[in-house]
Protein backbone atom coordinates (compact mmCIF):
# COMPACT_ATOMS: atom_id res chain seq x y z
CA UNK A 1 0.00 0.00 0.00
CA UNK A 2 1.57 3.33 -1.15
CA UNK A 3 0.87 6.64 -1.52
CA UNK A 4 2.41 9.65 -4.02
CA UNK A 5 3.64 12.50 -2.57
CA UNK A 6 3.91 16.15 -4.21
CA UNK A 7 5.33 19.47 -2.86
CA UNK A 8 5.07 22.94 -4.56
CA UNK A 9 6.59 26.32 -5.05
CA UNK A 10 8.56 27.87 -2.00
CA UNK A 11 7.95 24.36 0.11
CA UNK A 12 9.46 21.97 -2.69
CA UNK A 13 12.20 24.51 -2.93
CA UNK A 14 13.15 24.58 0.60
CA UNK A 15 12.79 20.28 0.52
CA UNK A 16 14.85 20.47 -2.29
CA UNK A 17 12.45 17.62 -3.82
CA UNK A 18 9.30 17.62 -5.83
CA UNK A 19 7.83 14.54 -4.19
CA UNK A 20 8.12 11.01 -2.75
CA UNK A 21 6.59 7.85 -2.54
CA UNK A 22 5.62 6.58 0.75
CA UNK A 23 4.39 2.71 2.09
CA UNK A 24 1.80 3.37 4.21
CA UNK A 25 -0.23 1.02 6.94
CA UNK A 26 -4.01 1.32 7.72
CA UNK A 27 -5.31 4.44 9.44
CA UNK A 28 -2.32 7.28 8.60
CA UNK A 29 -3.71 10.73 8.18
CA UNK A 30 -2.35 13.32 5.74
CA UNK A 31 -0.20 14.85 9.39
CA UNK A 32 1.11 11.17 9.44
CA UNK A 33 2.36 11.10 6.28
CA UNK A 34 4.35 14.42 7.05
CA UNK A 35 5.21 13.00 10.03
CA UNK A 36 6.89 9.79 8.49
CA UNK A 37 8.63 11.47 5.67
CA UNK A 38 10.13 14.32 7.75
CA UNK A 39 10.96 13.37 11.45
CA UNK A 40 13.17 16.17 12.18
CA UNK A 41 10.91 19.28 9.92
CA UNK A 42 7.42 20.51 11.86
CA UNK A 43 5.15 21.31 8.86
CA UNK A 44 5.41 25.11 8.09
CA UNK A 45 3.11 27.35 9.53
CA UNK A 46 0.25 27.71 7.05
CA UNK A 47 0.76 24.86 4.65
CA UNK A 48 -2.07 23.50 2.41
CA UNK A 49 -2.42 19.95 1.94
CA UNK A 50 -4.76 17.97 -0.77
CA UNK A 51 -5.88 14.49 -1.49
CA UNK A 52 -6.17 13.20 -4.70
CA UNK A 53 -6.59 16.78 -6.16
CA UNK A 54 -8.70 18.02 -3.42
CA UNK A 55 -8.33 20.21 -0.29
CA UNK A 56 -7.74 17.73 2.82
CA UNK A 57 -7.08 18.63 6.25
CA UNK A 58 -4.10 17.07 8.17
CA UNK A 59 -6.74 14.74 10.08
CA UNK A 60 -7.98 13.08 6.42
CA UNK A 61 -6.71 9.37 6.33
CA UNK A 62 -4.85 8.12 3.01
CA UNK A 63 -5.71 5.08 1.06
CA UNK A 64 -3.44 3.03 -1.28
CA UNK A 65 -3.07 4.76 -4.44
CA UNK A 66 -3.66 8.50 -2.99
CA UNK A 67 -1.77 11.55 -4.17
CA UNK A 68 -0.93 13.53 -1.35
CA UNK A 69 0.38 17.42 -2.10
CA UNK A 70 1.58 19.48 0.69
CA UNK A 71 1.78 23.39 -0.97
CA UNK A 72 2.58 26.87 0.79
CA UNK A 73 -0.70 29.51 0.94
CA UNK A 74 -1.63 30.31 -3.59
CA UNK A 75 -0.80 33.40 -5.06
CA UNK A 76 -2.03 33.14 -7.84
CA UNK A 77 -4.45 35.43 -9.81
CA UNK B 1 -18.20 28.48 -20.98
CA UNK B 2 -14.57 28.13 -21.03
CA UNK B 3 -11.70 27.45 -18.65
CA UNK B 4 -8.32 27.44 -19.78
CA UNK B 5 -4.84 27.78 -18.15
CA UNK B 6 -2.21 29.47 -21.21
CA UNK B 7 1.43 28.31 -21.15
CA UNK B 8 2.30 30.88 -23.79
CA UNK B 9 1.14 35.06 -24.05
CA UNK B 10 -2.55 35.93 -24.82
CA UNK B 11 -4.59 39.29 -25.43
CA UNK B 12 -7.36 39.32 -23.41
CA UNK B 13 -9.63 41.77 -25.99
CA UNK B 14 -8.64 39.28 -28.85
CA UNK B 15 -9.92 36.44 -26.44
CA UNK B 16 -13.11 38.22 -25.81
CA UNK B 17 -13.68 39.66 -28.99
CA UNK B 18 -13.19 36.01 -30.31
CA UNK B 19 -15.48 33.92 -27.49
CA UNK B 20 -18.42 36.86 -27.55
CA UNK B 21 -18.51 35.52 -31.34
CA UNK B 22 -19.14 32.53 -30.56
CA UNK B 23 -21.85 33.37 -27.29
CA UNK B 24 -24.68 31.23 -27.28
CA UNK B 25 -27.17 32.34 -30.33
CA UNK B 26 -30.37 31.15 -28.48
CA UNK B 27 -29.64 33.17 -25.64
CA UNK B 28 -29.34 36.24 -27.96
CA UNK B 29 -30.96 39.43 -26.49
CA UNK B 30 -30.42 38.17 -22.90
CA UNK B 31 -26.81 39.35 -22.67
CA UNK B 32 -27.43 42.84 -20.74
CA UNK B 33 -24.49 42.89 -18.77
CA UNK B 34 -20.74 41.65 -19.01
CA UNK B 35 -18.48 42.23 -16.07
CA UNK B 36 -14.60 41.52 -16.63
CA UNK B 37 -11.47 41.95 -14.94
CA UNK B 38 -8.03 42.11 -16.50
CA UNK B 39 -5.04 41.22 -14.08
CA UNK B 40 -1.73 42.37 -15.39
CA UNK B 41 1.62 41.73 -14.35
CA UNK B 42 3.26 45.05 -12.24
CA UNK B 43 7.06 45.63 -12.77
CA UNK B 44 7.13 46.47 -9.24
CA UNK B 45 6.05 44.46 -5.92
CA UNK B 46 6.50 44.73 -1.87
CA UNK B 47 9.04 47.57 -2.71
CA UNK B 48 11.21 45.91 -5.20
CA UNK B 49 11.20 46.02 -8.82
CA UNK B 50 10.39 43.24 -10.94
CA UNK B 51 11.78 42.01 -14.01
CA UNK B 52 9.71 38.99 -14.55
CA UNK B 53 7.36 36.21 -13.11
CA UNK B 54 6.81 32.41 -13.13
CA UNK B 55 3.29 31.44 -12.40
CA UNK B 56 3.64 28.04 -10.89
CA UNK B 57 0.18 25.72 -10.80
CA UNK B 58 -0.84 22.07 -9.68
CA UNK B 59 -1.80 20.31 -12.55
CA UNK B 60 -4.66 18.81 -12.36
CA UNK B 61 -5.84 20.07 -9.16
CA UNK B 62 -5.76 23.91 -10.70
CA UNK B 63 -8.17 23.06 -13.51
CA UNK B 64 -10.01 20.72 -11.10
CA UNK B 65 -10.71 23.36 -8.79
CA UNK B 66 -10.96 26.44 -11.33
CA UNK B 67 -13.94 24.15 -12.99
CA UNK B 68 -15.85 23.87 -9.69
CA UNK B 69 -15.34 27.53 -8.54
CA UNK B 70 -17.37 28.28 -12.60
CA UNK B 71 -20.10 25.74 -11.35
CA UNK B 72 -20.10 27.43 -7.76
CA UNK B 73 -20.87 30.94 -9.42
CA UNK B 74 -23.35 29.73 -11.33
CA UNK B 75 -25.20 28.36 -8.55
CA UNK B 76 -25.18 31.24 -6.88
CA UNK B 77 -26.00 33.68 -9.52
CA UNK B 78 -27.75 33.87 -12.63
CA UNK B 79 -25.10 33.99 -14.76
CA UNK B 80 -25.27 33.27 -18.76
CA UNK B 81 -21.69 32.72 -19.83
CA UNK B 82 -17.66 32.74 -18.24
CA UNK B 83 -14.77 32.97 -19.68
CA UNK B 84 -11.43 32.55 -17.31
CA UNK B 85 -7.99 32.60 -19.01
CA UNK B 86 -5.24 32.31 -16.39
CA UNK B 87 -1.56 32.04 -17.42
CA UNK B 88 1.30 29.76 -16.32
CA UNK B 89 4.89 30.10 -16.48
CA UNK B 90 7.25 33.13 -17.63
CA UNK B 91 5.37 36.83 -17.87
CA UNK B 92 7.50 39.61 -18.45
CA UNK B 93 5.96 43.27 -17.06
CA UNK B 94 2.64 44.30 -18.56
CA UNK B 95 1.81 40.81 -19.95
CA UNK B 96 -1.91 39.81 -19.07
CA UNK B 97 -2.11 37.21 -16.22
CA UNK B 98 -5.54 36.76 -15.94
CA UNK B 99 -8.77 37.16 -17.39
CA UNK B 100 -12.09 36.61 -16.06
CA UNK B 101 -15.41 37.47 -18.30
CA UNK B 102 -18.82 37.47 -16.81
CA UNK B 103 -21.76 37.40 -18.78
CA UNK B 104 -25.52 37.99 -17.18
CA UNK B 105 -28.72 39.50 -17.84
CA UNK B 106 -28.16 42.51 -15.06
CA UNK B 107 -24.99 43.89 -13.78
CA UNK B 108 -25.45 42.68 -10.19
CA UNK B 109 -25.21 39.35 -10.91
CA UNK B 110 -21.96 39.82 -13.50
CA UNK B 111 -20.08 41.66 -10.95
CA UNK B 112 -20.65 39.65 -8.01
CA UNK B 113 -19.87 36.39 -10.66
CA UNK B 114 -16.67 38.16 -11.41
CA UNK B 115 -15.55 39.15 -8.37
CA UNK B 116 -16.28 35.25 -6.69
CA UNK B 117 -13.80 34.01 -9.60
CA UNK B 118 -11.15 36.44 -8.73
CA UNK B 119 -11.32 36.10 -5.25
CA UNK B 120 -11.17 32.05 -6.15
CA UNK B 121 -8.32 32.57 -8.08
CA UNK B 122 -7.01 34.57 -5.70
CA UNK B 123 -6.82 33.04 -2.82
CA UNK B 124 -8.19 29.43 -3.24
CA UNK B 125 -6.89 28.04 -6.60
CA UNK B 126 -3.45 26.24 -6.74
CA UNK B 127 -1.42 29.04 -8.24
CA UNK B 128 1.76 30.47 -7.13
CA UNK B 129 3.84 33.42 -8.04
CA UNK B 130 7.81 33.58 -8.56
CA UNK B 131 9.18 36.90 -8.77
CA UNK B 132 12.50 37.80 -10.05
CA UNK B 133 14.30 40.90 -8.38
CA UNK B 134 17.42 42.79 -8.61
CA UNK B 135 18.26 40.22 -5.38
CA UNK B 136 17.55 36.89 -6.94
CA UNK B 137 13.90 35.24 -7.14
CA UNK B 138 11.54 35.62 -4.39
CA UNK B 139 8.50 33.72 -4.00
CA UNK B 140 5.44 35.64 -3.43
CA UNK B 141 4.35 34.98 0.38
CA UNK B 142 0.68 36.76 -0.04
CA UNK B 143 -1.94 38.46 -1.85
CA UNK B 144 -3.30 41.52 -2.23
CA UNK B 145 -6.44 42.12 -0.35
CA UNK B 146 -9.92 42.03 -2.77
CA UNK C 1 -9.39 59.60 -19.12
CA UNK C 2 -11.96 59.70 -21.54
CA UNK C 3 -15.70 60.42 -20.95
CA UNK C 4 -18.17 59.98 -23.93
CA UNK C 5 -21.45 60.26 -25.07
CA UNK C 6 -22.01 58.26 -28.12
CA UNK C 7 -25.17 58.87 -30.77
CA UNK C 8 -24.21 55.79 -32.93
CA UNK C 9 -23.39 52.74 -32.39
CA UNK C 10 -19.44 51.26 -31.00
CA UNK C 11 -18.15 48.35 -30.21
CA UNK C 12 -16.41 48.43 -26.76
CA UNK C 13 -13.53 45.62 -27.32
CA UNK C 14 -12.34 48.05 -30.40
CA UNK C 15 -12.77 51.04 -28.35
CA UNK C 16 -11.20 49.39 -25.23
CA UNK C 17 -8.09 48.22 -27.26
CA UNK C 18 -7.37 51.60 -28.88
CA UNK C 19 -7.67 53.41 -25.81
CA UNK C 20 -5.76 50.55 -24.14
CA UNK C 21 -2.75 51.78 -26.89
CA UNK C 22 -3.37 54.99 -26.14
CA UNK C 23 -2.61 54.34 -21.83
CA UNK C 24 -0.37 56.82 -20.16
CA UNK C 25 3.84 55.50 -21.10
CA UNK C 26 4.63 56.73 -17.49
CA UNK C 27 3.22 54.69 -15.44
CA UNK C 28 3.34 51.41 -17.82
CA UNK C 29 3.97 48.02 -15.26
CA UNK C 30 1.47 49.80 -13.02
CA UNK C 31 -1.18 48.47 -14.52
CA UNK C 32 -2.37 45.45 -12.31
CA UNK C 33 -5.99 45.18 -13.04
CA UNK C 34 -8.48 46.65 -15.68
CA UNK C 35 -12.26 45.98 -14.41
CA UNK C 36 -14.89 46.63 -17.03
CA UNK C 37 -18.71 46.62 -17.30
CA UNK C 38 -20.43 46.21 -20.71
CA UNK C 39 -24.13 47.33 -20.86
CA UNK C 40 -25.89 45.76 -23.34
CA UNK C 41 -29.53 45.95 -25.11
CA UNK C 42 -31.84 43.32 -24.30
CA UNK C 43 -35.02 42.15 -26.14
CA UNK C 44 -37.26 42.02 -23.09
CA UNK C 45 -37.57 44.04 -19.65
CA UNK C 46 -40.38 44.07 -17.89
CA UNK C 47 -42.50 40.94 -19.48
CA UNK C 48 -42.67 42.41 -22.99
CA UNK C 49 -40.68 42.43 -25.95
CA UNK C 50 -38.41 44.98 -26.93
CA UNK C 51 -37.60 45.88 -30.03
CA UNK C 52 -35.72 48.70 -29.79
CA UNK C 53 -34.87 51.10 -27.36
CA UNK C 54 -34.28 55.33 -27.41
CA UNK C 55 -31.83 57.05 -24.55
CA UNK C 56 -32.59 60.42 -24.13
CA UNK C 57 -30.45 62.68 -22.19
CA UNK C 58 -29.62 66.25 -20.74
CA UNK C 59 -27.46 68.09 -23.26
CA UNK C 60 -24.53 69.70 -20.76
CA UNK C 61 -26.16 68.55 -17.27
CA UNK C 62 -25.37 64.80 -18.18
CA UNK C 63 -21.56 65.34 -19.24
CA UNK C 64 -20.79 67.33 -16.21
CA UNK C 65 -22.74 64.71 -14.33
CA UNK C 66 -20.15 62.06 -15.95
CA UNK C 67 -17.18 64.25 -15.08
CA UNK C 68 -18.09 64.69 -11.76
CA UNK C 69 -18.01 61.09 -11.28
CA UNK C 70 -15.52 60.07 -12.70
CA UNK C 71 -13.07 62.72 -10.52
CA UNK C 72 -15.61 61.58 -7.34
CA UNK C 73 -14.04 57.99 -8.27
CA UNK C 74 -10.33 59.12 -8.73
CA UNK C 75 -11.16 60.75 -4.89
CA UNK C 76 -12.33 57.69 -3.87
CA UNK C 77 -10.24 55.10 -5.03
CA UNK C 78 -6.42 55.03 -6.31
CA UNK C 79 -6.99 54.65 -9.88
CA UNK C 80 -4.58 55.14 -12.75
CA UNK C 81 -6.85 55.74 -15.49
CA UNK C 82 -10.90 55.35 -16.49
CA UNK C 83 -12.80 54.92 -19.82
CA UNK C 84 -16.22 55.61 -20.15
CA UNK C 85 -18.47 55.87 -22.97
CA UNK C 86 -22.79 55.75 -22.70
CA UNK C 87 -24.87 55.29 -25.99
CA UNK C 88 -27.89 58.05 -26.81
CA UNK C 89 -30.41 58.06 -29.45
CA UNK C 90 -31.90 54.90 -30.84
CA UNK C 91 -30.50 51.59 -30.08
CA UNK C 92 -31.50 47.69 -31.21
CA UNK C 93 -31.10 44.82 -29.29
CA UNK C 94 -27.43 43.67 -28.55
CA UNK C 95 -26.38 47.08 -28.91
CA UNK C 96 -23.59 48.26 -26.32
CA UNK C 97 -25.00 50.56 -24.00
CA UNK C 98 -22.88 51.80 -21.72
CA UNK C 99 -19.00 50.84 -21.31
CA UNK C 100 -16.99 51.48 -18.22
CA UNK C 101 -13.39 50.53 -17.78
CA UNK C 102 -11.17 51.26 -14.99
CA UNK C 103 -7.46 51.02 -14.68
CA UNK C 104 -6.12 50.51 -10.89
CA UNK C 105 -2.54 48.63 -10.10
CA UNK C 106 -4.84 46.10 -8.04
CA UNK C 107 -7.94 44.20 -8.22
CA UNK C 108 -9.66 46.02 -5.15
CA UNK C 109 -9.75 49.60 -6.50
CA UNK C 110 -10.38 49.03 -10.05
CA UNK C 111 -13.95 46.78 -9.19
CA UNK C 112 -14.66 49.36 -6.97
CA UNK C 113 -14.54 52.20 -8.81
CA UNK C 114 -15.63 50.65 -12.00
CA UNK C 115 -19.15 49.80 -9.71
CA UNK C 116 -19.05 53.07 -8.48
CA UNK C 117 -19.42 54.74 -11.98
CA UNK C 118 -21.94 52.11 -12.83
CA UNK C 119 -24.06 52.75 -9.82
CA UNK C 120 -23.65 56.62 -10.38
CA UNK C 121 -24.43 56.16 -14.15
CA UNK C 122 -27.81 53.98 -13.17
CA UNK C 123 -29.17 56.13 -10.56
CA UNK C 124 -27.93 59.77 -10.84
CA UNK C 125 -27.04 60.97 -14.52
CA UNK C 126 -29.61 62.07 -16.45
CA UNK C 127 -30.15 59.39 -18.97
CA UNK C 128 -34.02 58.40 -19.62
CA UNK C 129 -34.60 55.07 -21.37
CA UNK C 130 -38.16 54.77 -23.66
CA UNK C 131 -38.64 50.98 -25.26
CA UNK C 132 -40.79 49.97 -28.25
CA UNK C 133 -42.72 47.14 -27.54
CA UNK C 134 -45.74 45.32 -29.59
CA UNK C 135 -48.12 47.94 -27.24
CA UNK C 136 -45.88 50.73 -28.49
CA UNK C 137 -43.25 52.86 -26.77
CA UNK C 138 -42.90 53.14 -23.28
CA UNK C 139 -41.17 54.98 -20.50
CA UNK C 140 -38.37 53.05 -18.63
CA UNK C 141 -39.79 53.66 -14.94
CA UNK C 142 -37.24 51.83 -13.14
CA UNK C 143 -33.78 50.42 -13.12
CA UNK C 144 -33.00 46.70 -12.05
CA UNK C 145 -30.85 47.15 -8.39
CA UNK C 146 -26.94 46.99 -8.68
CA UNK D 1 -35.37 88.77 -14.66
CA UNK D 2 -36.59 85.48 -16.14
CA UNK D 3 -35.66 81.72 -16.20
CA UNK D 4 -35.92 79.28 -19.18
CA UNK D 5 -37.22 75.89 -17.84
CA UNK D 6 -36.87 72.54 -19.37
CA UNK D 7 -39.08 68.96 -19.34
CA UNK D 8 -37.40 65.57 -20.00
CA UNK D 9 -38.62 62.47 -21.18
CA UNK D 10 -41.66 61.06 -19.64
CA UNK D 11 -42.44 64.52 -17.87
CA UNK D 12 -42.18 66.58 -21.41
CA UNK D 13 -44.17 63.71 -23.00
CA UNK D 14 -47.14 64.57 -19.92
CA UNK D 15 -46.79 67.98 -20.12
CA UNK D 16 -46.72 68.41 -23.81
CA UNK D 17 -44.05 70.52 -24.33
CA UNK D 18 -39.99 70.73 -23.70
CA UNK D 19 -39.48 73.98 -21.84
CA UNK D 20 -40.75 77.10 -20.88
CA UNK D 21 -39.88 80.52 -20.15
CA UNK D 22 -40.91 82.46 -17.50
CA UNK D 23 -40.62 85.92 -15.77
CA UNK D 24 -39.41 85.88 -12.37
CA UNK D 25 -39.39 87.77 -9.37
CA UNK D 26 -37.26 88.03 -6.29
CA UNK D 27 -37.38 85.27 -4.20
CA UNK D 28 -38.87 82.23 -6.32
CA UNK D 29 -38.15 79.14 -5.66
CA UNK D 30 -37.50 76.32 -7.95
CA UNK D 31 -41.28 74.60 -6.57
CA UNK D 32 -42.48 78.69 -7.16
CA UNK D 33 -41.35 78.20 -10.55
CA UNK D 34 -43.52 74.82 -11.04
CA UNK D 35 -46.35 76.04 -9.29
CA UNK D 36 -46.54 79.20 -11.40
CA UNK D 37 -46.47 77.74 -14.13
CA UNK D 38 -48.63 74.71 -13.22
CA UNK D 39 -51.30 75.90 -11.05
CA UNK D 40 -53.46 72.84 -11.84
CA UNK D 41 -50.97 70.03 -11.79
CA UNK D 42 -49.12 68.64 -8.69
CA UNK D 43 -45.63 68.30 -9.01
CA UNK D 44 -45.39 64.52 -9.96
CA UNK D 45 -43.50 62.21 -7.15
CA UNK D 46 -40.10 61.77 -7.35
CA UNK D 47 -39.53 64.34 -9.69
CA UNK D 48 -35.89 65.30 -9.80
CA UNK D 49 -34.96 69.25 -10.48
CA UNK D 50 -31.99 71.10 -11.39
CA UNK D 51 -30.75 74.72 -11.75
CA UNK D 52 -27.91 75.38 -14.22
CA UNK D 53 -26.49 71.97 -14.73
CA UNK D 54 -26.96 70.82 -10.82
CA UNK D 55 -29.24 68.79 -9.16
CA UNK D 56 -31.23 71.39 -6.66
CA UNK D 57 -33.68 71.33 -4.21
CA UNK D 58 -37.30 72.80 -4.66
CA UNK D 59 -36.33 75.04 -1.93
CA UNK D 60 -33.49 76.43 -3.82
CA UNK D 61 -34.07 80.45 -5.05
CA UNK D 62 -34.04 80.95 -8.63
CA UNK D 63 -31.85 84.34 -10.26
CA UNK D 64 -32.23 86.14 -13.67
CA UNK D 65 -30.55 83.81 -16.30
CA UNK D 66 -30.99 80.48 -14.26
CA UNK D 67 -31.79 77.18 -16.48
CA UNK D 68 -34.40 75.42 -14.39
CA UNK D 69 -35.15 71.66 -15.00
CA UNK D 70 -38.12 68.70 -14.37
CA UNK D 71 -37.57 65.46 -15.47
CA UNK D 72 -38.32 61.92 -14.26
CA UNK D 73 -36.33 59.21 -12.08
CA UNK D 74 -33.17 58.42 -14.26
CA UNK D 75 -32.78 55.17 -15.94
CA UNK D 76 -29.41 55.21 -17.93
CA UNK D 77 -26.55 52.62 -18.00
Amino acid sequence: MAVQIKYFASLRDRLGRAGDRLEVVDGLTVAGVWATLWPDTPLPPNTLTAVNLDYADLAQLVADGDEVAFFPPVTGG
Amino acid sequence: MNIELRAAPFEPLVELARYQSGLDESQSGQYGATAILIGTMRDANDGATVSGLTLEHYPGMTERYLQRSVVSAFQQWPLLDVLLIHRVGALQPNDPMVLVAVWAAHRAAAFAGCRFLMEELKSNAPFWKREDTAAGPRWVEHNTPG
